[in-house]
């Protein structure tokens, strides 16, 4: 006689300690294997789009740094091109420079804490303290220039909202010097930690082909083996002066495209951005970055789809412009919404423990997200 | 690598009366009209022809063109009747690297697009989040919910139409300031 | 909290004391929800890790409403999330207290306007203890909000308010 | 210990009560000082401070945490199965409490000196399995029913190389009392059973890689069993919230914190009993150099407790730098892996010792 069994549905968030934020997961399982995981968004919805149409081209960089709160930086940069490209302002020398390093920061920060949550979401909570310190060096770093420690307004439209302060060139020198020590930390307490590679090799495998179906961006989709940045191919800024690797998933302790090489793909990607950072801190050309802010932000009739690497994939702005002041309509192709997507397909099979190793190496913002 | 005229040409001899425009001034970037009940065979060609191929799509965003004649409602707001609302699709290729936009527009008070989403699964939240954004439906999408906003927020409200109205209370919350 | 619910008629010595022995330890282990709602969850993340440190205040955070005393409402509540707050401060079990932290959790921040599914401050659904101002506060002000909440907490009293 | 009493203060009631209220205060004690030591000692591991207001070095911080949650509301939800959910916690701490009856101290501090010590504290210790799966069951929540099922199984598995290991030590040694295992390793640390016991002689030497993998064996066995990362996945916080006791709050909940660290010591006691000799000190007493025969208890008491923190401090060590296991991975490390070494270093110790 065949005993009769029923699928549980087991709610996770949107307090749970491991959904990074206020994602909830309608997860339905047959004793602790997974049978579908539904997502449900929208606990963060802070209605960004609604304020971009209301606010002023300038107005609306704020509202940025809130999305994707990790790297703000990023936000701005992705923002502030595409208005730029609306209004055709090329800006100076050194206020690309500065951008980049600020970006090439930002994203270390970012996957600091991407790592380190990924890495806690395991049990392992001491690698998510570190980073967290040596994150908070970065923050000190962009602090002193621009005045915020996470959300800093910083990139303008034509410029920046203040040049670098004086003790920046020296003080970022010290950090990429400083910051290699703590990779090769890392990569002893955690990259090839044995119960780690054994929670995360071979989980939540993504291949290249759903990888580009599903719109997977950023280490998601280099993890799955595929050498993509936006930042070489479909460049943008300066980035092309400098020489700079792209690090991809080789399943070297499973599959390609498993959690472990998303993790792993991260960390290398760090490695790449102290050499940016280290390339590009010598080369700062004098300047002024105030003067190519236009007086007022009035962009001919027009749309533009604009996008850059962030830490978590590609950030798309769609602006539509009407020849006002306010932009007419602004779309954010935000990368941590598409790249949840997967999560269902990745999860199916798996055990509940795997989809918070998973949503861990997916890492998303919810405030991206939702926006 | 293929411009997005070339594309345009290549797309009007192959699919023909679905396609209706494309608009070179915009400064940036030219659009590709599209009929808004065909554009699933549209993105299946895109996606599936060899010189083509655009595997990866970037972007989909619902916009209310508020092109309709502002009038007043019972209650004194200002409301939009006719005009459209559109969809526009950012296409990339990862292999050939060229872009693409098309751009459908459905008539306002009853629009309805034909879903990609078994083209490219990304479709799937995107097409969610037009919906509840600005209300457009999608047709034979597998599962159109709102996605952003709670599930029980008002019917046919939907936050960034140009004529949304802030409703007063949510669930005994007030919501204005 | 069963006995301590009565409240005192007169203060006396003894009453006085313990008083002064029940405020210290609840204010010494202020345990809080470990719950993050937005920019300012990352804030409050920093504020635990190694940099800032709260265990120095008894501050450790617990996953489950059950075993906590204190929410720290970090960032903002969305119309969507507001009804699930409420609910986690009624999971709590008393004596529970509310940091609200960042202008969002304060009176809505920077969406206060064309916020159309965002709270205008969590005070508006469960009561709040002490509010942190900055977008996100730094750190700094966290633990300044959280020495403020040790402050009321120690003036508070069993004995009939006059 | 009654008798040592006994013979101290000359009154039955007195004596009585010093034994009886020995493993209370015991247990007590153990938390109170685990619960700081885990939170500075992570701290420490963290790049941190660690609580350092309450007091001074913030010592006063769990004094301070049992306060609060004794002034804690005791909420219930509705629908709970009150009955369980009220025995739940006192059978958990009743499990992890009644072993310290037999945990000899020194050689006059024990509780009761029961012949079969050994499988008194195995059997008693079980309680516990039964009072999670209550608490989980009762709770009426899916994460604690998920966190009692993965305690269950992970506990029950998991005694069984701890079984083995004690049965080879068992067989080594010929006693199940604890006491007398203790005693059997006297004198200095060469005698200890981690180095082939103190029979002198060829086996002695075959025995002490065997003795190694017994001790590594019951090392990680009892670390599942009580629940410690890396096989915290009962509790495992970033899945289940809080495991089995997601409901519980208050005293309820500070009584399975109690019968945690309580547990914690127990094993460390008993793996240290079993292959670090137990109360036996390394180098020798100062009483018998001094001559004060008196001193030798205290003496005992304090390389006892010594030996115990310490396997309490690499409890913590590991916690705080390892990630945790899965289910799955969790039972293959134990039928897979753990269970058959036991088994054949079961065999290989019954032939060394018969030979």
């Amino acid at each position: 006689m065949a005993l009769k069994t029923e699928t549980m549905v087991l709610n996770m968030g949107p307090q749970h300690p491991s959904t990074h934020g206020v994602l909830r997961l309608e997860l339905e399982i047959e004793g602790e294997l997974i049978v579908n995981v539904k997502p449900h968004l929208g606990y963060l919805h802070r209605c960004f789009e609604k304020h971009a149409e209301a606010m002023q081209y300038n107005q609306v960089i704020p509202y940025t740094d809130r999305m994707d709160y990790l790297a703000s930086m990023g936000n701005n940069f992705g923002y502030v091109l595409a208005v730029e490209k609306l209004l055709g302002i090329q800006v100076p020398e050194r206020v690309e420079y500065i951008r980049v390093i600020m970006a090439e920061l930002q994203r270390i920060a970012s996957h600091c804490v991407a790592l380190g949550t990924n890495g806690a979401d395991i049990g392992a909570l001491t690698p998510f303290l570190y980073l967290f310190r040596d994150r908070e060096y970065i923050l000190s770093i962009i602090e002193e220039t621009c005045g915020a420690r996470m959300l800093y307004n910083y990139m303008w439209v034509g410029g920046l909202s203040h040049d670098i302060h004086p003790n920046f060139v020296r003080r970022t020198k010290e950090f990429t010097s400083y910051f290699k020590n703590t990779i090769v930390e890392l990569d002893n307490l955690l990259t090839y930690n044995k119960i780690f590679i054994e929670r995360t090799a071979n989980i939540g495998v993504l291949p290249a082909e759903t990888a580009i179906n599903y719109g997977a961006t950023g280490p998601m989709l280099r993890g799955s083996g595929i050498k993509f940045d936006l930042r070489k191919d479909d460049t943008y800024s300066i980035y092309n002066r400098f020489d700079f690797d792209i690090p991809v998933g080789q399943g070297l302790q499973g599959t390609v495209g498993d959690s472990w090489d998303r993790y792993y793909v991260r960390v290398r990607e760090m490695e790449q951005s102290l050499r940016i950072i280290e390339q590009a801190i010598d080369q700062i050309p004098e300047g002024d970055v105030h003067s190519a802010i236009p007086k007022r932000i009035k962009p001919p009739k027009g749309t533009v789809y604009s996008r850059v690497e962030n830490p978590r994939g590609e950030l798309g702005y769609f602006i539509i412009s009407d020849g006002n002041t306010n932009p007419f309509r602004v779309k954010v192709r935000a990368p941590s919404f598409v790249n949840l997507e997967i999560l269902g397909e990745l999860c199916k099979g798996h055990l509940i423990a795997d989809v918070i190793a998973i949503l861990g190496s997916i890492d998303i913002v919810l405030g991206e997200v939702d926006r | 690598m293929k411009t997005a005229e070339e594309i345009f040409e290549i797309l009007k001899n192959e699919l023909g009366e679905i396609i209706l425009s494309i608009d070179k001034d915009t400064p940036t970037e030219p659009i590709i009209s599209v009929e808004p009940l065909k554009i699933h065979i549209v993105s299946k060609f895109l996606r599936d022809n060899s010189e083509l191929q655009f595997d990866s799509l970037m972007c989909l965003s619902g916009v209310d063109d508020a092109n309709g004649k502002k009038v007043k409602d019972n209650e004194g707001y200002d409301v939009i009747e006719g005009g459209t609302l559109s969809v526009y699709y950012h296409l990339y290729s990862t292999v050939l690297k060229h872009k693409i936009t098309l751009k459908v527009s459905a008539p306002r008070e009853d629009a309805k697009v034909e879903s990609v989403e078994n083209v490219w699964k990304c479709a799937d939240w995107h097409e969610r989040e037009a919906y509840d954004m600005i209300g457009i439906k999608f047709l034979n999408h597998p599962d159109l919910r709102r996605i952003l906003m709670p599930y029980d927020w008002e019917e046919n409200s939907h936050p960034l139409r140009k004529d949304f109205k802030v409703p007063e209370f949510y669930q005994g919350m007030k919501i204005p300031y | 909290m069963g006995l301590l619910d009565k409240e005192f008629s007169d203060g006396n010595i003894v009453v006085a004391n313990v008083e002064d022995l029940l405020n210290w330890a609840r204010l010494s282990s202020v345990w809080q929800l470990g719950f993050g709602l937005a920019c300012c969850a990352i804030e409050m993340m920093a504020t635990s890790a190694s940099h800032y440190d709260f265990d120095r205040f008894g501050l450790i955070p617990r996953n489950t409403p059950r075993q906590a005393d204190a929410i720290i409402i970090s960032g903002t509540v969305t119309l969507k999330m507001a009804i699930r707050i409420k609910r986690l401060y009624e999971q709590i079990p008393d004596p529970k207290y509310i940091i609200s932290m960042g202008s969002c959790a304060n009176s809505g921040g920077p969406y206060w306007e064309h916020g159309y599914h965002v709270l205008k401050g969590v005070d508006r659904i469960i009561p709040v203890d002490v509010y942190v101002p900055g977008c996100p506060p730094r750190p700094e002000a966290l633990l300044e909000g959280l020495l403020k909440l040790q402050e009321k907490i120690r003036n508070e009293s069993l004995r009939k308010k006059l | 210990m009654y008798q040592y009493f006994y013979d101290l203060t000359g009154s039955v009631i007195i004596s009585t009560l010093i034994t009886a209220v020995f493993p209370l205060v015991n247990v007590l004690l153990v938390a109170l000082i685990g619960v700081y030591l885990e939170r500075k000692v992570s701290a420490w591991m963290q790049d941190r401070v660690g609580p350092n207001r309450t007091g001074p070095f913030g010592l006063f911080q769990t004094i301070a945490d049992f306060l609060k949650m004794l002034q804690k509301e005791d909420a219930t939800a509705t629908d709970i199965d009150k009955k369980l959910y009220n025995i739940a916690p006192v059978l958990v701490f009743a499990g992890s409490f009644a072993v310290y009856a037999v945990i000899p101290f020194s050689s006059k501090l024990i509780g009761s000196e029961i012949e079969v010590g050994l499988f008194y504290a195995l059997a008693v210790s079980s309680f516990v399995v039964a009072g999670i799966l209550m608490a989980g069951w009762s709770s009426n929540n899916k994460y604690s029913l998920l966190g009692a099922m993965r305690s269950a199984a992970q506990i029950v598995s998991y005694e069984i190389p701890t079984a083995l290991v004690v049965l080879a030590m068992v067989m080594f040694l010929g006693t199940l009392s604890l006491s007398k295992i203790s005693e059997m390793q006297t004198a200095y640390f060469w005698n200890w059973n981690i180095l082939g016991g103190a029979e002198f002689g060829l086996s002695k030497f075959l025995l002490i890689p065997f003795m190694l993998v017994g001790f590594i064996i019951i090392f990680i066995s009892t670390l599942a069993e009580v629940n410690r990362t890396p096989f915290d996945i009962p509790e495992a916080e970033s899945e289940l919230v809080a495991g089995y006791f997601t409901e519980y709050c208050g005293m309820k909940w500070a009584m399975f914190m109690l019968s945690e660290y309580g547990n914690m010591f127990a094993v460390s006691a008993i793996v240290s009993i079993l292959f670090f000799g137990g109360y036996q000190s390394p180098f020798g007493y100062l009483g018998n150099t001094l001559g004060i025969n008196w001193l030798i208890p205290y003496e005992q008491a304090f390389w006892f407790i010594l030996k115990g923190w310490f396997f309490i401090f690499v409890q913590m060590w590991l916690r705080w730098t390892l990630p945790r296991l899965r289910v799955d991975q969790l039972m293959t490390v134990c039928w897979k892996y753990l269970i058959p070494y036991a088994f054949v270093n079961l065999i290989i110790i019954g032939i060394i010792t018969l030979l």
